[in-house]
């Protein structure tokens, strides 16, 4: 069955496209991206290695991770800005490195849109609100006259909760708050009647008391729009509020996964510990805290071996020979280390990949 | 400033025109030139040579190049700046003058704003290879001192007229502003609504013209306001020198004739002082909008009333 | 590292440039203004400097056009820049290197001045916003740079010199005197040079004045100026120290980016008093077509910013660390 | 509070000169601080609390202007003191750390360049002394001393932090005041940052005064926090109790926002709304139009500070309690009349 083009383009049918066998609406296998940096010496910054996920209709999955974990290229590679160095995504089980031409990206993009993070750079400042929706739906709503296009797009501002959505469209982004902007960048990407929406960062430059507004409206599209989305954050506690799942990220690996309550209850991985640890809660007690100082980590050339093994207090000599691979440590619950994760340890001339 | 609260439900037609164009970038030039004092004086002594270039004969009634009056004749009710050596009335010759002075200033300024554009934009945009090709060529251009450059191509296409003028003027004037055209582009081309732009499915040249263009515009208009001064200066120059053309009509060339006849120590020193005067004016025209723009661009840079305690 | 390597190459690359405009113009600009000047030469001219001017401006001899470039090249280094037209039979080279003395003298040390002064003012008005310095300065500064130089070189001659007598009409000395190094030529020479200098200090330093100030502005809002008040060190330390040492960072490169622009307005003071500089040579060149002579001034005059550029970049290197380490 | 008092902030408020009118962003703001206290000053975005610390240290810049008040620091009120009287006492008596040390370093000069600057501006003339006590301090905060030579680019961003909280300890000064120093950093290090602080309080004895816009940061570190709203305190209270049971329905919203990773997972609402345009002040309380549990007479009159036990609330649900006369003179409605 042909994607889209081959069979025409006919944007209500639905493409008769059955879902993926593995019930993924959106995987990643193996998918590595790599940046050249420095001039003539030329080293490699490993932004994202082997990484192995998958979202299914109607989930929230979250991907956390402090600043340069990698996590903030996940998105841009999974909306096709970047190629990948290594690995394939799969968009309903399809290898999205098929789509060749620009209707073909036009339907994916249209798919599996994305939120940026700054509100303040995510609007055009010389266009009002109604110009990028509008111009959304005409390059992916074609079958819409003028009339429908407005209506539809008052509608998407109005389930985000702008309201009166008349008004808001007419105005300039100068004239909205931090948080109405986001709100329109939500607006924008559900106008396409998307499968999964990418979001990275959306709240992080937001307010505490606005944030939470943000989440609701992320749930309330799980729910009423049935989109699965991909939040990607640094902040724990707003991931376990609106996530099913969680992935945890560090130095470009992803260290574990699972659902939301067993990572945060029972960390596997020891620097999902950690993090867990420094994370600020004013309802518990102040955990004991390590002596570790949170340098950034080390991804500019780094070889095989466990990333994290210059700050994990259980380091063996099996960590700096192996990288871990992701292993189940509980149902539906999986971490890469060979010291936490019961089972049998890799032997050192085992070579790991 | 920001528009009162609009009415909910379709806004009328036209009320709604002026609210998207009073907060819209053109109506935001508009309002920064009235509010401004510097840029309304700019705006007015700019409006009053337009007015002179379009309709000379309603001020200057004699023929400009008749040389039918006596000679170095003084100010007087007749002519009111006197005569030249040759026996032209001068206050006619520097009316008519405006024309192509103007003509020349704006055509070289708005052309080279063109090119300064499409190098900066795309070589921003682009990047990689293309950008440090085009932004070498442009410091390369920034470099070479202009005046010797004008003068070397001017005078091997000996008095060209006004084509040669323009060409030389725009292919020596684009550097400076394509170096901060590239500059602010390269400042938008990573911003969040660019990406958004190219993920919305937009082709590659309309999210050039239609998303980073309309936010460069105050910078544009700053640019051209920047070049046409540069061309001013630069054609009065060429004129000075006798590389223009000699029996043109603009105030560069009467200074070249003045300067021939020692207009200052031989008596008729208003030969050469007002068509430099006039010169002068125009480029304090297009120097103070400039100077207005970049207090509308940069709000810190307003003056600062001192708070009386 | 990389800087001064980066820096270099852009020096190389500039001076390929102007010498391949140098050897380009003649050969495709309409008319082919070079065989009329060879022409011109052909009877009162030796075979050898025939020769060097033939290959300077590739007329009538049969080597394909890359060799003529790179003879063109061998020649503009080897100092064989021909036969000056004007000032027959001189060589090029003696006229350029009489010349250059008094441009340097002239243009050189007034444009220096000018930049330190327009600094200092531009830091001082930004220094006491609303003062006298920032009211009345900025709007007078830029209504006097968007005057032509060549405007404001004649107001002062009918000022100074047909109403006043104060100062000579032109020329870099009196005719009455003899070049020589003792005080009394050095005085004329001054006395000359009084009013050129004044007009190119008058309209170059009030671009100065206006970028300095607003970067200074936009660098007295940063946290570390704040820090610097908070730590209570003097007034005088944290304008210089912190907030001008940041400020003028930009105008540095800014200030040898214009000096193209500067030379060229010098070059029309030069001809208002007919001063003895480059500038005005290079125009009595092009009133006689002198082609040769032209050529090679116009490739000092880019060499002469160039090298300025150069120094720019390395006093930018020792006040800039970041642009020490990052390379 | 215990130990002596040595700041009294009496009724400061200060305003900002814009296009759009003067906008009040601090308004009346009154607390006292007593030596080795740690008072945390809590609000969102806008509420003023940066301009309230910056105020206190006599470092506003135009538009921003001190409009009212006392500032009461070792005897002296520094609202009235000249510029040259004040710079004996900065960075002697009172230091500054600020949110992001890459801007509030200077990038052209060295680390220890920096540090000998403010030590010869007051007076200590001696090299060898210099180089000494800065190594010391650089010591004290975990950063090896050859740094002295390093530029501030070369640092990582928890090393920066760590360099400007060893120039804040250069004269061991009686009082820090830092403005969300460790917002800039991820959790782990802003973990280890917090730890540090507190062990330098106990081990130097300086008071400090900790502006955040994360509430739950300050929770296991400060003795007292003030909440801040649209340029007025509208809670201060000692720590604990602030966070069992928050008084003001705005502190209450505000803690509701923080999801936390225990406990059941409820849907929260947080506060709808956004703070109000302080050009243009509406004449009864500020937070009556996002307030729950707002009564008529909250859009019209302007609740003063009551007194409810140990903290300070200003809201009209604690009015029956006794109004607490502002430690200035004048009568606390005097805002009222004002309006």
């Amino acid at each position: 069955m042909g994607f889209g083009p081959e069979a025409g383009y006919r944007p209500d049918a639905g493409y008769g496209l059955e879902v993926a066998t593995t019930g993924f609406v959106l995987e990643a296998r193996g998918l590595s991206r790599h940046f050249r940096i420095g001039g003539l010496r030329g080293h490699t910054l490993h932004a994202v290695d082997d990484l192995d996920m998958g979202i299914a209709g109607r989930e929230i999955v979250a991907l956390v991770g402090e600043s340069g974990s990698g996590k903030s290229t996940v998105a841009p590679l999974l909306a096709m800005v970047y190629r990948p160095t290594a690995g394939e995504i799969l968009f309903r089980g399809r290898p999205v490195s098929s789509l060749r031409r620009r209707r073909q990206l036009l339907v994916y993009r249209g798919e599996v849109p994305m939120v940026c993070q700054d509100p303040f750079s995510s609007l055009n400042p010389a266009h009002t609100i109604g110009y990028a929706l509008l111009r959304g739906l005409k390059l992916h709503r074609p079958d819409l006259d003028r009339r429908r296009r407005e209506a539809e797009a008052e509608r998407v501002l109005d389930v985000v909760g702008l309201v009166p959505p008349a008004a808001i469209m007419t105005k300039y982004p100068y004239e909205l708050s931090g948080g109405q902007r986001q709100r329109v960048g939500f607006a924008q990407a559900l106008s396409y009647r998307p499968k999964l929406i990418l979001a990275d960062e959306p709240v992080s430059m937001l307010d505490v008391s606005i944030r939470i507004g943000l989440l609701n409206v992320m749930a309330r599209l799980r729910e009423e729009e049935k989109v699965s989305i991909l939040y990607i954050t640094h902040d724990i506690a707003s991931a376990r509020y609106v996530s099913d799942r969680v992935l945890v990220m560090y130095a470009g690996h992803l260290v574990e996964q699972g659902p939301t309550d067993d990572v945060l209850h029972n960390p596997v991985h020891p620097y999902t510990r950690l993090l867990l640890s420094a994370v600020p809660d004013p309802r518990a007690e102040m955990a004991v805290t390590s002596a570790d100082v949170g340098e950034p980590p080390r991804v500019i050339d780094p070889g095989e071996g466990c990333r994290f093994r210059w700050r994990c207090p259980l380091a063996t000599d099996v960590c700096e020979k192996v990288t871990p691979r992701l292993r189940p440590a509980a149902p539906g619950h999986e971490a890469a280390c060979h010291v936490t994760v019961p089972g049998p340890v890799p032997e050192i001339s085992g070579a790991g990949r | 400033m920001s528009t009162a609260a609009l009415p909910g439900g379709r806004v009328s037609g036209a009320k709604a025109f002026w609210a998207r164009f009073r907060a819209g970038p053109v109506g935001g030039l508009a309002r920064a030139i009235a509010s401004n004092r510097k840029a309304t004086a700019g705006f007015v002594i700019l409006a009053i040579f337009c007015f002179l270039a379009a309709f000379p004969g309603l001020i200057a009634h004699d023929n400009p190049q008749a040389e039918i009056y006596q000679p170095t004749l003084q100010p007087s009710g007749a002519h009111l700046l006197g005569t030249t050596a040759y026996g032209q009335d001068l206050f006619a010759e520097l009316i008519y003058s405006t024309r192509e002075s103007l003509f020349i200033a704006v055509m070289a300024g708005a052309l080279a704003t063109v090119l300064s554009v499409i190098i900066g934009v795309t070589a921003a945009y682009l990047g990689g290879l293309v950008d440090n090709v085009l932004s070498l060529f442009t410091d390369i251009f920034l470099v070479i001192p202009a005046f010797p450059l004008i003068v070397v191509i001017a005078a091997y296409s000996k008095n060209g007229g006004d084509p040669i003028i323009i060409a030389v003027l725009v292919v020596t004037g684009w550097s400076y502003g394509a170096r901060q055209l590239r500059v602010q582009a390269l400042s938008i081309r990573n911003r969040d609504f660019l990406v958004a732009a190219r993920l919305r499915g937009e082709r590659r040249w309309r999210v050039i013209v239609s998303e980073m263009l309309p936010t460069m515009t105050s910078l544009i208009v700053a640019i051209f306001l920047g070049t046409t001064l540069y061309a001013i200066v630069a054609a009065a120059g060429l004129q000075f020198v006798g590389l223009g053309n000699p029996d043109s009509l603009s105030w560069g060339t009467m200074l070249y004739w003045a300067q021939n006849n020692e207009a200052l120590q031989a008596g008729s020193p208003l030969w050469a002082i007002m068509p430099g005067v006039c010169i002068a004016m125009l480029g304090a025209a297009f120097a103070l909008l400039n100077y207005a723009f970049d207090e509308v661009s940069n709000p810190a840079l307003r003056p600062v009333r001192k708070r009386r305690k | 590292m990389r800087y001064v390597l980066r820096r270099l190459g852009f020096f190389v690359a500039t001076l390929w440039a102007c010498l391949t405009i140098n050897f380009v113009l003649p050969r495709f600009m309409p008319g082919n203004p070079a065989v009329a000047m060879m022409d011109r030469f052909k009877g009162r001219v030796s075979g050898q400097a025939l020769g060097a001017l033939e290959i300077a401006f590739g007329v009538n001899n049969n080597e394909s056009a890359i060799r003529q470039y790179f003879t063109y090249f061998g020649n503009t280094f080897t100092g064989h820049w021909g036969l000056s037209l004007t000032f027959f039979p001189d060589q090029v080279s003696h006229v350029v290197f009489s010349a250059l003395p008094w441009t340097i003298g002239l243009v050189g040390v007034t444009t220096v001045l000018a930049f330190i002064a327009g600094t200092l003012v531009g830091m001082l008005s930004a220094w006491r916003r609303g003062g006298l310095l920032d009211s009345v300065f900025p709007p007078l500064f830029v209504i006097v740079s968007a005057f032509p130089y060549f405007f404001l070189a004649l107001m002062g001659l009918l000022l100074f010199n047909v109403t006043l007598h104060w100062v000579p009409l032109g020329f870099g000395y009196s005719n009455t005197d003899t070049p020589g190094l003792d005080w009394h030529y050095i005085g004329d020479v001054l006395y000359h040079a009084i009013l050129p200098a004044t007009v190119i200090l008058v309209t170059s330093v009030g671009g100065w004045v206006l970028t300095m100030r607003n970067n200074m502005i936009s660098t007295l809002s940063e946290d570390y100026v704040r820090m610097a008040r908070a730590k209570g060190l003097s007034p005088a330390r944290i304008m210089f120290a912190y907030a001008g040492r940041n400020a003028v960072l930009p105008n540095l490169t800014g200030f040898a980016m214009s000096l193209g622009f500067v030379v060229s307005g010098a070059i029309l003071v030069e001809y208002v008093f007919s001063y003895p500089g480059v500038g005005y040579i290079l125009l009595s060149a092009v009133e006689n077509e002198d082609y040769a002579l032209m050529q090679t001034l116009f490739l000092f005059i880019t060499v002469a910013v160039l090298i300025a550029i150069l120094a720019m970049d390395f006093v930018t290197m020792a006040l800039d660390p970041r642009a020490r380490t990052q390379g | 509070m215990t130990g002596k008092v040595i700041l009294e902030v009496e009724g400061l408020s200060v305003d900002y000169a814009s296009s759009a009118g003067t906008a009040n962003a601090v308004d009346q703001v009154s607390f006292e601080l007593a030596e080795r206290e740690f008072l945390a000053v809590v609000g969102e975005s806008g509420c003023g609390k940066s301009t309230l610390l910056f105020a206190i240290a006599r470092l506003l810049t135009p538009p921003a202007e001190v409009s009212g008040g006392k500032v009461l620091f070792s005897g002296q009120n520094m609202v009235a003191m000249s510029d040259k009287a004040l710079r004996t006492l900065r960075w002697r008596d009172l230091s500054v750390v600020m949110q992001s040390a890459m801007n509030a370093l200077n990038p052209v000069s060295s680390i220890g360049a920096q540090f000998s600057d403010v030590m010869r501006a007051h007076g200590e003339k001696d090299q060898k002394a210099v180089r000494a006590r800065s190594e010391e301090v650089l010591t004290m905060v975990g950063i090896d001393p050859v740094h002295l030579a390093s530029y501030a680019h070369q640092l990582s961003g928890g090393m920066r932090q760590r360099a400007m909280i060893a120039m804040a300890l250069l004269f061991s000064p009686e009082l820090i005041l830092m403005d969300e120093p460790t917002s800039a950093l991820d959790v782990v290090a802003q973990r280890s940052l917090m730890v540090q602080v507190k062990q330098l309080q106990a081990d130097l004895g300086f008071a400090i005064i900790f502006v955040t816009h994360d509430m739950s940061l300050v929770a296991h570190f400060s003795d007292r926090v003030a909440v801040m709203y649209a340029g007025q305190v509208v809670e201060t209270r000692p720590t604990r109790a602030l966070f069992a049971d928050p008084l003001h329905p705005y502190t209450r919203g505000l803690l509701d926002s923080f999801p936390s990773i225990y406990g059941p997972r409820s849907l929260v609402q947080g506060i709808p709304g956004s703070p109000p345009d302080l050009t243009r002040l509406p004449p009864g309380c500020n937070f009556a139009a996002r307030c729950p549990k707002a009564m008529p007479r909250c859009a019209t009159d302007a609740p003063a500070q009551y007194l409810v036990d140990d903290a300070l609330v200003r809201c009209l649900l604690y009015e029956e309690a006794a109004p607490a006369r502002e430690p200035g003179d004048r009568p606390v409605t005097e805002r009222a009349a004002r309006d």
